[in-house]
């Protein structure tokens, strides 16, 4: 076994196989009309990618860490992000549990490690 | 025979499509990192290179989980964009060099690397934007100034090719250049990095000191990298800092150039979207 | 440790499956074919396999140009099969076994091997005829015996892999099979050959003698057809007699099994369709 | 230079280059509501492909060799001979200028080699 990263799960096998209708609903959200079905009727959308019960559940939530919990994958969850139209100091910021005006300070900080 | 007359590693975000989109570049946030290309733009301009071999890392673009190469080599006649989910407009078709194309894909399965071959192919921001930094009049409509060969890295999906693994794949393809019977002029492109992480809890991660000591390792020490696994590469620049193997493998590639690689030029910000970016360009 | 019990060379074309639709099996035509399996069948009704990796190669169901792998390995819960363009009922679904993808993913990229990851995947006639073969019975409705992970080598689009590189990953799955922490029994499946050519004015292409001395040396001397080319492989078997490359996988990984290889049944026979066919059955 | 093998041209990347756009097509003839729009309007089905005008003069003409020689691969085309409903040996003869009868007999003989 591979030594834990903290906060921070590769997107292994395990993962892989977790997550594999997640990211498959995910990646066709790369389609304007694939995003405007979603929109119009989220469930229904979801049933017909056969997301498990935990996927669903976190995509409701709109929680990304539930939803790499459920095997989403960073690449693809992008695109269900851009649904919303956040940005990925939003994504950053509600996986961090701070606003994003101290996600950016944090980002910012970085130049003087 | 063919010409190596450098190499480049640059960073590739979303954002920075955005940027050009709206012509923001000077604007306070963005000068920091696009003012790092004009001295690679005006050596680029002197060196006059035909043919770009792009390695670049999809993001779930072009390839999805049912069919998840490891190594993915462009062989089309010319490489459209699309919309990647965010409805960003696509950039203008890309011309590719079919002729390298096969010619790389032949000399990698003698020497024992099992590619994919890609007759057509869809080339996301980090196969698009280097071109845009490097040469931002391209396609205004006047065309582009290069043709390309995209050679696609999986940091998708676990496991990775192995860092050493993605270095000889470089190294692999610098000799099969140099070996090319042409009077093309070849320009080496690494598109990923530095330092980032989107998702988790560490969401945010930069680690500056291992950049910083990676973009020497570029000019002097080129096999660096290769001592770590792509776990502790994670660990230490993040689940998508793991895209400087992009890097790795244009450095593989410009030994065939031959010894005493020089620096032309560098640049590194902190930080453009979440991610910690750089630009450097090398040459023999 | 997993056990290897084996493996099977055999060969596959459409047409067998349209015999086993209309149970023609013991006409005159198609019993010198299928006489060959009932020995096969006993003995893996004794030695009980539980898994199957299957080295086959697609015929342009599940890989077209634009993404075209030299080496895919499946990683799905299970195989369907579908209409190739002839309109043949399609075969049933087949259970992959997943953890043993997922091994011999991690085992063949920490060796170097670029493979292809396929969570989702097609199975042609050439993937799911061993299996009705071997198993006759097999989902009636009763369900399959084995589950499968299927291997395919590109035969399609040259350049192949070279014949030493399709037996390095033979035998670096049969090495990672018996390294696989598990008490399951594992049996390889070549699919493929022997000597046949569809196309060109060379259609109808059989070498008899070729075929005979490839059966011996997959008994003594495994390593004998790595001496050619493909090109030279193409120019003795016939343009799809390159399906060879199968049996060599095969035969490749059963070097893992340990030495004193056995002969336990062989068939050969032309022709099935255009093809020279066999099947061959080993053990250690 | 490889050496050339009589009466066969292996499908390497001038033809792999030469003959996309007609693989292609015969690639979906996988799909029977596929084969049924071409049988409906070749002409239309090829134009959608962007066959060149070798490629669609190569399947008009119902030659094999023609078809191979516009760069088509026989795992591809054999797709399209499906649509007529030929079988292996059928083509075998066409391509080799024999009756259906030669063409077995002579791979029959094959086990007098
Ligand atoms: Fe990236
Ligand atoms: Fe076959």
């Amino acid at each position: 076994m591979l030594p834990e990263i903290e906060g921070t799960t590769p997107f292994d096998s395990t993962m892989a196989r977790r997550g594999y209708a997640l990211n498959k609903m995910c990646f066709s959200f790369n389609h304007q009309a694939n995003r405007e079905a979603f929109r119009a009727d989220p469930e229904a959308y979801m049933r017909q990618y056969g997301l498990t019960p935990q996927q669903a559940d976190a995509i409701r939530s709109g929680q990304v860490l539930a939803m790499l919990e459920a095997g989403g994958n960073a690449y693809y969850l992008a695109k269900f992000a851009g649904i919303f139209g956040l940005d990925m100091q939003d994504i950053g910021a509600q996986q961090t549990g701070m606003t994003k005006t101290e996600f950016q300070a944090k980002l910012v900080a970085a130049n003087f490690q | 025979m063919a010409k190596i007359i450098g190499a480049v590693g640059t960073s590739h975000i979303p954002a920075i499509g955005g940027a050009i989109h709206k012509g923001v570049q000077n604007d306070p946030y963005w000068q920091p990192f696009f003012g790092g290309f004009p001295p690679v733009q005006q050596w680029l301009g002197q060196e006059r290179p035909d043919v770009v071999v792009m390695f670049y890392n999809d993001h779930g673009l072009n390839f999805f989980l049912d069919k998840m190469p490891t190594f993915a080599v462009g062989a089309a006649p010319q490489y459209l964009s699309a919309d990647e989910g965010w409805g960003i407009p696509a950039q203008p078709p890309v011309p590719g060099c079919q002729d390298l194309s096969w010619h790389l894909i032949e000399a990698l399965t003698e020497r024992e690397f099992d590619v994919v071959t890609c007759q057509e192919m869809l080339l996301d921001h980090a196969g698009t934007l280097p071109l845009k930094l490097l040469w931002p009049e391209g396609d205004g409509q006047g065309g582009w100034p290069v043709e390309i060969v995209p050679v696609c890295i999986n940091t998708v999906q676990f496991p990775l090719p192995k860092p050493g693994r993605v270095y000889a794949l470089g190294r692999a393809i610098g000799e099969a250049v140099a070996a090319w019977q042409s009077d093309k002029r070849v320009l080496f492109v690494g598109s990923g990095g530095l330092s980032h992480q989107l998702d988790g809890k560490r969401a945010g991660h930069i680690n500056k000191g291992f950049d910083l000591q990676f973009l020497d390792s570029m000019v002097s020490n080129p096999e660096w990298a290769t001592r770590y696994t792509n776990h502790e590469l994670v660990e230490l620049v993040g689940t998508q800092g793991v895209e400087l193997l992009m890097w790795l493998a244009m450095r593989g590639a410009l030994v065939a150039a031959g010894p005493g690689v020089r620096e032309v030029h560098r640049n590194y910000h902190i930080p453009i979207s979440n991610t910690a970016t750089a630009v450097l360009a090398l040459t023999t």
